[in-house]
């Protein structure tokens, strides 16, 4: 019966956090537009949006993995989530720490790579030289993001000696300067600052950038197929800003703490990427190698003697 | 000129284009698109037609709407979420900055820019068409997805405007794509645009923006009339 | 095919061989070279126009500017009309700042008919107010914009609202927000409305503010910096070879302004220097673009301070129906926000042109100065490269 | 300026020399010496800044007018160079080696006008029109409102004034007609 009750709550727990996706979205472009002096879209666009989207009644096709793109990547945001503690209860086997077990910090960093992948896959079948364009250089961006980010992920497994995230959590509570944060700053830093690439907002967001190509990936995207794919991100987004509150900003113990704490981790990228300009490819890989390399390493070396 | 003598010289004008058309037809097809036999890797040959690709041969279809209130629903989230392409075709292209900045913002209207046709389903043709663009809006009009919706602005895509004896303009979008609503002026002021999409936000309401499906139904008379000024047809008849 | 047409076909053997090419010569099927279409559906292109790029990888080995899809055939348009009934026809002709073309053909029909020292003086004034508020509507989208080719869009929000707060006065002015047609033959239409000048302070104490904000925004952001210096560099040789005009000349050294070197108007009685940077590249450019915008907002303050407070506005003129030219030609040209703009007006004594031709700067920038500068660019930079060179397709193909 | 224009006479026989306006002047010179005399300003008299080239169709004496407009940026004066080439059968020196936008033009003046200029890059392309079957759009016996009415397909109830006449018939309706201008509208 627990079985069932557990999977109850994780459906639960996806709604919520596809929602809050949808709201974050929507809050951070309308905080964008009074930085502009704009009112702004409704809060509730993002949800007119996805209805809109699937009742286009043209579906176009360029063959399975066409179909199968969206589908990869939203396989990669709810991977993200089966596997991720959301509230910290105290109780391992709790309800909201959905399917979490030892070692799951090495299936989140594949799941992240997951949702790129298969969106390579569906984007390289749409045929247009804009997506292949944008899927190279997403990859190439991605790399560069996941080098110093695994680092400083081993970092922190080394310094709590384990790799399951609830235990990371745990070892968190008991007040602020029990936080990596404090405890870690150097693994820290690093994820704050790759954090900026992997949110995907300016300045490391030239993979859907319009200006620079079209939007990329999702340049033959559309209707149901984009839908899937905004909803996906809206996951992805909320799941991101999940793992790193988990990883260094001690996790939530409830819900509340986790919207305030997801909210501010996404604001940080929103707040640098609404007055920096956009890196080209080769321009952020450098800088991803400089400063959030040096101290992934530093971090590691640290906690390694 | 009463009604009558234009329809008369109308007529007169298609036969004699016909007659132009098929005296120039074949020269404007170049060399490496042009339909030729190939040897393939293994051999054998195999004629090819580089302008139809595998999905272009098709002719449009008529999707038909939902019953009663599913429609209805949908047509309202369609018409709170409408996301039109950025595409600036004319001089009424440099109204619609103002339309996304602060002074008159028309995201509060759920109206949205979207930088590919796959994606949008509102297209402005933002004033005079010459023939060279007028071939490449075809071209993105069929690739929108249906429920689409075409707002032409100011007054040379009504009647030609102040173009109507240009040999590079058209006069009347209406022969080449279905237009759903008329914005007047030259050029119209940015409130204008506003009204326009209020208009057609109430069009879509009420279910009366059907024109995607109109130029499937009459897509004969659509293509022959395109096909009559654009002299270089080297395209697909339909691609989507 | 036009010469097919014409049923020749010159003998090209017996004329000098020259065998220049434009562009390098690549293999296409050497599946090494990519080709891709930037525009005309592209919201990175400026207006209407396409860029046919061959790449190889992510650098571009060659361009093709392709225009003609704002063509409407102005030239020929105006030479079937009347000289008055040319004005709404050929100030449409550059959106971006229409007021220039207003200045080009009335100037043009008032040497050619002899009634250019006709003008009064407060028209001239007038006229100059109008071309600098022109400029400064310009420049406030341009700035920002650059800016906005690397996704710095909060400038580009900033600039078009003060941009409506010019055109607000424009409305004021002239009665129109865009195209205005307030400089006609022989003068201006009408006088500055009661409290315009109170008005327009307003809005220049705003402008003044936004210019120190995008200083802060753009000149003085790392990411800015990183990308624009060192971006599609202009040498001082360049300026001749390419028939480079306006800031873009500017921004390498080479100090050409019009307005400086013959005077038109009454630009000899302001006081200003054009600014000029060494660098040549991108951010040199909207650099000396920024100073620019400093100092119209100052010629705009210089103009109200110096202009009589009354006067005639327009001169005695025929009647415009059956106004005829003696047979003449003239070439006539201002600043523009971009560079150099002029006209070639041709009359053979009836009531219409005989030939009007626009030469705007974008002609030689779009084409042969930018099929150049992007070899070699990152497929990423072209948008940006071509905003900075300020290129507006209408004024290529008219 | 007048030295200039002196020198330019005595090399090139150079007519109908013009000064338009205090630095502005145009001269005539034969066909075959034209580009030589653009070299020449370039090259030795600083006339260094090309500003346009251009053409204007003389249709009653048969004949194309072709501008070189050039710009010295150190008198701050221009020289116009003009040259009459035949209308049937035009063409003419290319230029393009000189600087490097004379090729747009020479294409642009291919298309419009039908002057070929051979060796010239890219000359045969299109430029602004795409498909165009017509006699070349910017002579003056290709009637642009008889092509548009023809092609396009003109609003029914779409009026056309020529404002004189339509001027006289509003505010002096019962005045004879007495002017003899043609009508705008042909």
């Amino acid at each position: 019966m627990t079985v069932y009750v557990k999977f109850g709550y994780t459906l639960l727990g996806l709604l919520i956090v596809l929602n809050w996706g949808f709201l974050m979205g929507a809050t951070f472009r309308k905080i964008g537009a009074r930085v502009a002096g704009r009112y702004g879209i409704p809060f509730y666009q993002p949800w007119l949006n996805l209805l809109k989207n699937i009742s286009t009644r043209t579906t176009i096709t360029h063959g399975v993995m066409y179909y199968i793109g969206p589908v990869f990547r939203l396989t990669g945001g709810v991977g993200l989530f089966l596997f991720m503690p959301m509230v910290f209860t105290g109780d391992p086997a709790g309800l909201w720490t959905n399917y979490s077990f030892e070692g799951d910090l090495i299936l989140i960093l594949y799941f992240q790579v997951f949702g790129m992948l298969g969106m390579a896959l569906g984007a390289g079948q749409g045929g247009h030289p804009y997506s292949a364009m944008g899927i190279a250089r997403g990859l190439a961006q991605h790399a560069a993001v996941e080098l110093p980010l695994t680092l400083a992920f081993l970092s922190i497994a080394i310094q709590y000696d384990t790799f399951s995230v609830y235990k990371i959590v745990e070892a968190q509570q008991g007040g602020m300067m029990n936080w990596v944060l404090f405890t870690n700053p150097f693994a820290a830093v690093t994820i704050i600052l790759a954090m900026l690439g992997a949110m995907g907002h300016s300045p490391f967001n030239l993979v859907k950038a319009p200006n620079e190509i079209l939007i990329g990936p999702a340049t033959e995207f559309e209707g149901t197929y984009l839908g899937f794919m905004q909803s996906a991100g809206s996951i992805l987004h909320v799941m991101e800003a999940v793992l790193f509150m988990n990883l260094v900003f001690g996790g939530a113990t409830s819900w509340i703490e986790l919207i305030v704490k997801t909210f501010l981790i996404y604001f940080w990228s929103v707040f640098v990427g609404m007055v920096f300009p956009r890196f080209k490819i080769e321009q952020s890989v450098t800088w991803f190698f400089k400063v959030p390399l040096l101290l992934g390493f530093l971090a590691i070396i640290i906690y390694s003697f | 000129m009463s009604e009558k003598d234009m329809n008369y010289k109308v007529s007169q004008m298609l036969k004699r284009s016909e007659t132009n058309v098929s005296n120039a037809k074949k020269s404007f097809v170049r060399p490496e698109d042009e339909e030729r036999e190939v040897v393939a890797p293994d051999g054998s040959i195999m004629k090819v037609n580089p302008i139809y690709d595998y999905f272009s041969g098709k002719r449009p279809e008529e999707e038909k709407p939902k019953n009663g209130i599913v429609e209805k629903f949908l047509n309202w989230a369609r018409a709170e979420s409408i996301w039109v392409l950025g595409f600036g075709t004319g001089c009424g292209s440099i109204e619609i900055p103002p339309l996304v900045t602060p002074r008159f913002d028309m995201f509060r209207f759920g109206v949205q820019m979207r930088p590919t046709p796959r994606q949008s389903n509102a297209f402005i043709i933002s004033g005079y068409l010459s023939v060279k663009t007028l071939k490449r809006v075809i071209r993105t009009y069929e690739q929108m997805p249906s429920p689409k919706y075409i707002l032409a602005l100011g007054s040379c895509t009504i009647n030609g405007g102040m173009y109507y004896d240009s040999y590079s303009t058209i006069n009347r979008l209406d022969k080449y794509i279905p237009v759903d609503v008329y914005i007047a002026g030259c050029m119209p002021r940015p409130e204008a645009l506003l009204a326009g999409f209020m208009k057609l936000k109430e069009l879509i309401k009420a279910g009366k923006a059907e024109k995607a499906n109109e130029y499937a139904r009459n897509f004969d008379e659509y293509k022959a009339n395109q096909k009559k000024i654009i002299k270089d047809w080297n395209m697909p008849d339909y691609n989507w | 095919m036009i010469n097919k047409f014409l049923g020749f076909e010159p003998d090209k053997s017996k004329l000098p061989s020259a065998t220049a090419k434009i562009g390098a010569d690549l293999d296409l099927s050497s599946h090494k070279y990519q080709k891709i279409w930037l525009g005309p559906n592209h919201p990175g292109v400026t207006g209407n126009m396409a860029i046919e790029l061959t790449v190889e990888g992510n650098t571009v080995v060659n361009a093709k500017t392709h225009v003609g899809y704002l063509h409407r055939g102005f030239e020929k348009l105006i030479e079937r009309r009347l000289y008055v009934q040319g004005f709404p026809t050929s100030i449409r002709m550059c959106v971006a700042e229409p007021d220039t073309n207003e200045y080009l053909i009335a100037t043009c029909t008032e040497q050619l008919s002899g009634y250019d020292k006709a003008v009064p003086e407060m028209a001239k004034w007038l006229r100059m107010l109008s071309l600098e508020m022109a400029r400064l509507q310009g420049l406030l989208r341009g700035v920002p914009g650059q800016g906005g080719t690397f996704a710095l869009g909060l400038g580009v929000q900033w600039g078009v609202y003060l941009r409506d707060l010019i055109l607000d006065r424009f409305e004021e002015l002239t009665g129109a927000r865009v195209y205005h047609m307030y400089i006609i033959p022989g003068g201006v239409r009408g006088l500055l409305p009661d409290g315009f000048k109170e008005r327009m302070e307003d809005n220049l104490m705003d402008i003044d503010d936004f210019i120190i904000r995008i200083r802060k925004l753009m000149f003085h952001n790392s990411v800015f910096k990183t990308r624009a210096k060192g971006l599609a560099r202009i040498t001082p040789e360049m300026v001749d070879k390419y028939g480079i005009v306006g800031t873009n000349a500017r921004g390498c050294g080479v100090k050409r302004d019009v307005r400086k070197d013959e005077p038109y108007l009454h630009y000899d009685k302001l006081d200003f220097d054009p600014p000029t940077d060494s660098d040549g590249d991108i951010y040199a450019r909207t650099w000396v673009r920024w100073q620019e915008l400093i100092q119209t907002v100052d010629l705009i303050r210089q103009i109200m301070a110096k202009m009589p407070a009354k006067g005639d506005i327009k001169a005695q003129m025929p009647n415009v129906l059956h106004w005829q030219i003696p047979k003449g030609e003239t070439y006539v040209r201002l600043e523009s926000g971009r560079g150099e703009y002029g006209m070639y007006y041709v009359t053979d004594g009836t009531d219409k042109p005989r030939r009007v031709n626009l030469r705007g700067p974008s002609y030689t920038h779009a084409i042969a100065l930018l099929e150049d500068l992007l070899v070699g660019a990152d497929v990423a930079d072209v948008h940006a490269i071509m905003v900075s060179l300020q290129t507006c397709p209408p004024e290529i193909e008219r | 300026m007048n030295e200039i224009l002196d020198k330019i006479k005595q090399k090139y026989s150079a007519e109908d020399v013009k000064v338009q306006r205090t630095g502005l002047a145009f001269v005539t010179v034969n066909k075959d010496v034209a580009l030589d005399a653009v070299t020449w300003l370039r090259d030795y008299e600083g006339y260094s800044h090309f500003v346009m080239m251009s053409c204007v169709d003389w249709i009653e004496d048969g004949k194309f007018q072709l501008l070189y407009l050039l710009h010295n940026p150190v008198t701050k004066t221009d020289v116009g160079v003009k040259t009459l080439i035949n209308r049937d059968n035009p063409a003419m020196t290319s230029g393009h080696h000189l600087w490097k936008q004379v090729w747009t033009y020479q294409r642009e003046l291919k298309e419009a006008f039908g002057i070929d200029f051979p060796g010239s890059p890219r000359v045969d392309e299109n430029f602004v029109v795409e498909g165009w079957v017509d006699i070349p759009h910017m002579r003056r016996d290709f009637n642009t409102k008889e092509y548009s009415e023809e092609t396009y397909f003109p609003r029914p109830g779409r009026e056309t004034h020529d404002p004189a006449t339509y001027m006289r018939e509003q505010l002096y309706p019962n005045q004879p007609v007495t002017a003899k201008r043609k009508d705008n509208d042909k």
